[in-house]
């Protein structure tokens, strides 16, 4: 990994900020706005009101009480156990990620507190080979949940992830297991689990742990389901109506507990936390 | 013409050379030992040697035994039961109680079709929300009464469609991976022919991993992360390859157990002699698991999964 | 009770048989038949195989091995805790049912043997007042429940129902919940509840017992659902498919396990619980 | 004229006078007075002596506060969750968690609608099997922290139709009483409007079952019973009777433990003060169940539904 030579152990401080920009385009109503300003108004849009792509640090500053996030990650990396090549080798992928995105991998983890109540929250990277679930991701996960076992805290999940880490082959697969597993032990300790699903939460993410949440919340916009559009029209080739997994859909039918705008996730949050607070 | 064509050619060349030598009278044995010899020589070689893609298309031989064709060799018994009981009964997936080697077990596969009106039927062994949830619903029974839960995978995947969307097909798989993490009897899931992604998963949590010796057990299709991650649809040898889907490759990696040995050719060729084979090693594997008391058997199942995974560990600068 | 004046404890008795007469005629075929020809062939016409209705009695008759049965009922009757009637006295209808019928009450409980395999067995009296349930049948099934899980035997119940005895209100209703109840020990028992729905199985019956067997097998040509297509009709006139609550309507909808022919029910039986067998 | 109708002309009146006295600053008082001695006096006389048959009407007055009335009311911090995950959310189930008297507690209410729209959306408060099967989720979540459950039953019945059979509303409604009979949590149930049949008692089983004054819990509307018992539709006040629906019958025959006052008139005449005798009472039986350890409190609702019915011993010959 030569970007991360001499960077062996790299963990998440909120306080160093990447990208120091001024300006950026609305790809909805094609402002030019103020940086500073839209990350104030939770990454929206100050002129349209459309949702800027959050990435999983800034989705952390959305949420928590500021100054309170401490990495709690295991010290891990991706590996390559199956010597995976397609168009390029899967080990280059991982470091265009790293650099990307200044992550790991594609999970945040850290404890954190929400209107002050403590928690343990991990946050996918979308950004990070598509916020895919591979061995590390997994790991992180139960490391997650076992940390809030731990505190007897609550574990808060924030998904966004397009599925399994095809590069890793049946370890991505059973990666599902593997946090549904350890899931079963919350239920057992008597710890709340929220599972908060953004944009989007789809495939072995959505079929395992995102799906197993006691409450689940919905960011206002996430896509939301097993099998996406272009799997169902290349199996089965079915119409498919205009609200497809989309949070109406996912609400209409039982998926989710709530759809949340993302001004008001925090504070929804801290709400449905305060209401377990006795318990964990 | 693929390899195997050219085996089925030299077989019914023999068998009509058979055929005259008795219907005829003309002495052509030394010409059928000389065929036969080398047809024996060609299936060795070409089975030895397989490739990733030639076991994939093995796995999917249309005329390779189905749950249903194990079931009737394997079990005695057979007892199916229907429905989830909150919706719907989906043939693509049998359920049911049954006996072996003298045990009630409950026995839970996934079920292709041969005709177009069978795989109309079975939905291709790709199961619905409601399959899922009805083996649930039998898991938790054989759970009341110890029944050990014999799961049979052959499936390209869960059904992809509007209506599993509708009917929350990721909890439906979800909730069986968790139910499978801690249910309180033994489990021996075996691929027997297609382990296709989540919906494999879904029937497949388990004390014990086996599959035969020809099936395939990933993540996705080799034409999925063809067109996907090659973007060329063309690359399924190729992605079939870096998968690493065949049962060596897996057992390999420590991720299965063991492999069960299918007749040269595949199980096909001899069905009955697969099952045999199947049979024995779920029943060696039952002897193994039913003495554990339950609660060691559920958390050596649970540090299983704990523990599954490969990374690279940073060390502290 | 006038008629059963010097009876105050009647117990049900198999082998004595209420009915001589010689003759029967098929209401499907129009036929005359030999009615011990009829009995002999499970109740199904010889000419045109149609079902002739089974009392209780010959229910038990047909599924349960020959001279096995002893009645373990407790001995109750119903009593009329509303003071209730309507067109009649309460009281009168259960004195006209115990008549017609020669049963203390609409269910008959006892152990016996299928295939040698030793069973605690209710069946259900359609003509005694509909089969309904009340504060007696919900006491005679939670008995029948803790039979079995004394003698370590299977439990089957055989529902023949229209639902709720009305004329006993609110103690009616809440016998779904008792046989609910003591139906949940079963299983920390590890005591297999086979479910055997007939003709008809429906309403406050239903929706509680005869829905919560391990295994629910469905005699061919069971209606099986909860709101019967008159109230329906009454409450909102919706259009209903032909098969509407019949035995594959509820195969197809996931409601039971099989659905089985009267000629093959006790040898179906016999093989289910022998692969409980080992179990009870 | 219904009585009712006599009162809301005398109150309308009495505010007429009243208005005059102000406006016009004529002196109405003594006049005034009596009018409103004699509404009292009605009103006493009147709900006092209410018959069966004008219970019910009061149970479903369109104007009676419904569950998401009370929910504003008695609880604080109300947050509602949705679906069943397994295929839909019931709109005429409200669930959630909320805080009541400082302590968290999972809400469950069956909800009517007021308009035509509303009534639409809610289905006239009869909840589908998916509404069922969100509340017993609700319930496992509860009892998964311990969380009292609070119940509002309020509905003519289960929605009756060919899509709660196809969902297999029976086994929705009987699972439900098996979840509740053995919850490992306090369950205090009210009936606050209409106890309509099994619909009711799906969330109704509880260590502690309470009624409103004017509220009916039944086992068959008084219709039904009319049309089904006395073949006449319009023996609806005799089957009121007949079927013993009220709090105070249901209190004396020992079926519920406590009946909560309603202010004169209905509870819709102030609702505020229905809320508050409804908190109070929610209030007061959750101090004496939380303490129960939770064996104890399981193995008392179990005792409390093993004797619940009425028969008579028959004797030995
Ligand atoms: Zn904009
Ligand atoms: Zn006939």
């Amino acid at each position: 990994m030569p970007i991360f030579k001499d960077k062996k152990y790299f963990r998440v401080d909120l306080e160093k900020k990447l990208d120091e920009s001024l300006w950026i385009r609305c790809k909805s109503c094609g402002q030019l706005v103020f940086k500073r300003r839209v990350r104030e108004n939770n990454n929206i849009c100050p002129h349209c009101g459309a949702y800027f792509f959050l990435t999983a640090k800034e989705r952390l500053e959305s949420l928590i009480d500021p100054g309170t996030f401490i990495d709690i990650s295991e010290p891990i990396m991706d590996d390559d156990p199956l010597t995976f090549t397609d168009t390029k080798p899967y080990p280059k992928r991982i470091e265009e990620a790293q650099e990307k995105t200044g992550l790991a991998s594609a999970i945040i983890l850290g404890s954190a507190t929400v209107t002050e109540i403590p928690i343990v929250i991990g946050v996918m990277e979308f950004q990070f080979i598509g916020g895919s679930m591979g061995s590390v991701m997994g790991e992180q996960i139960c490391r997650g949940m076992e940390e809030a076992i731990q505190r007897r805290v609550p574990f808060v999940l924030v998904s966004s992830s397009g599925g399994a880490r095809v590069q890793e082959g049946i370890f991505s697969l059973m990666q599902m297991a593997k946090v549904a597993a350890v899931r079963t032990r919350l239920g057992d300790e008597g710890i709340p689990f929220i599972s908060i699903m953004t944009y989007p939460t789809t495939g072995g993410v959505q079929a395992s742990i995102a799906s197993l949440g006691d409450v689940i919340i919905a960011e206002k916009g996430a896509t939301i389901g097993f099998a996406g559009r272009r799997v169902i029209k290349d199996t089965i080739a079915e119409e498919l109506p205009e609200d497809f997994q989309t949070d109406a859909f996912a609400l209409a039918h039982g998926v989710i507990d709530r759809v949340v705008p993302r001004e008001s996730l925090k504070e929804e949050l801290g709400k449905l936390l305060s209401l377990f607070a006795e318990v964990a | 013409m693929s390899d195997e064509q050219t085996l089925d050619l030299l077989e019914a060349k023999i068998k009509e050379l058979r055929e005259l030598n008795e219907t005829d009278g003309i002495d052509l044995s030394a010409a059928i030992a000389e065929l036969e010899e080398k047809l024996a020589v060609l299936r060795r070689e070409m089975y030895s040697n397989l490739s990733e893609w030639e076991r994939v298309k093995l796995a999917r031989h249309p005329e390779r035994p189905y749950t249903l064709d194990y079931i009737g060799m394997v079990f005695t018994d057979f007892y199916e039961l229907h429905g989830d009981r909150l919706s719907g009964d989906d043939p693509a997936m049998v359920t049911g109680l049954a006996r072996l080697d003298g045990r009630t077990v409950a026995v839970i596969g996934e079920q292709k079709g041969r005709s177009v009106e069978e795989n109309k039927q079975r939905n291709f062994g790709m199961p619905r929300p409601q399959g899922y949830r009805k083996a649930r619903r039998i898991m938790r029974l054989a759970e009341r009464f110890s029944f050990p839960v014999i799961t049979l995978i052959d499936t390209p995947g869960a059904y992809p469609g509007l209506a599993a969307e509708e009917n929350n097909v990721g909890e439906a798989i979800a909730v069986n991976l968790a139910t499978m993490a801690r249910l309180r009897t033994p489990i021996v899931a075996t691929v027997i022919g297609e382990g296709g992604s989540g919906g494999a998963i879904a029937i497949g949590v388990a004390d014990r991993i086996l599959m035969l010796e020809n099936a395939i057990y990933s993540v996705i299709s080799p034409e999925g992360a063809a067109a996907i991650l090659w973007k060329d649809k063309d690359k399924v040898k190729e992605a079939a390859a870096a998968l690493s889907l065949t049962a060596p490759r897996l057992h390999e990696l420590g991720v299965i157990d063991a492999i069960i040995p299918e007749p040269l050719g595949g199980a096909h060729r001899n069905p009955a002699q697969a099952a045999a084979a199947l049979k024995d090693a779920l029943i060696r594997n039952l002897n193994e698991l039913v003495p554990i008391p339950t609660d060691e058997l559920v958390v050596a199942r649970y540090n299983r999964y704990r523990g599954i995974g490969r990374y690279r560990t940073l060390t502290e600068r």
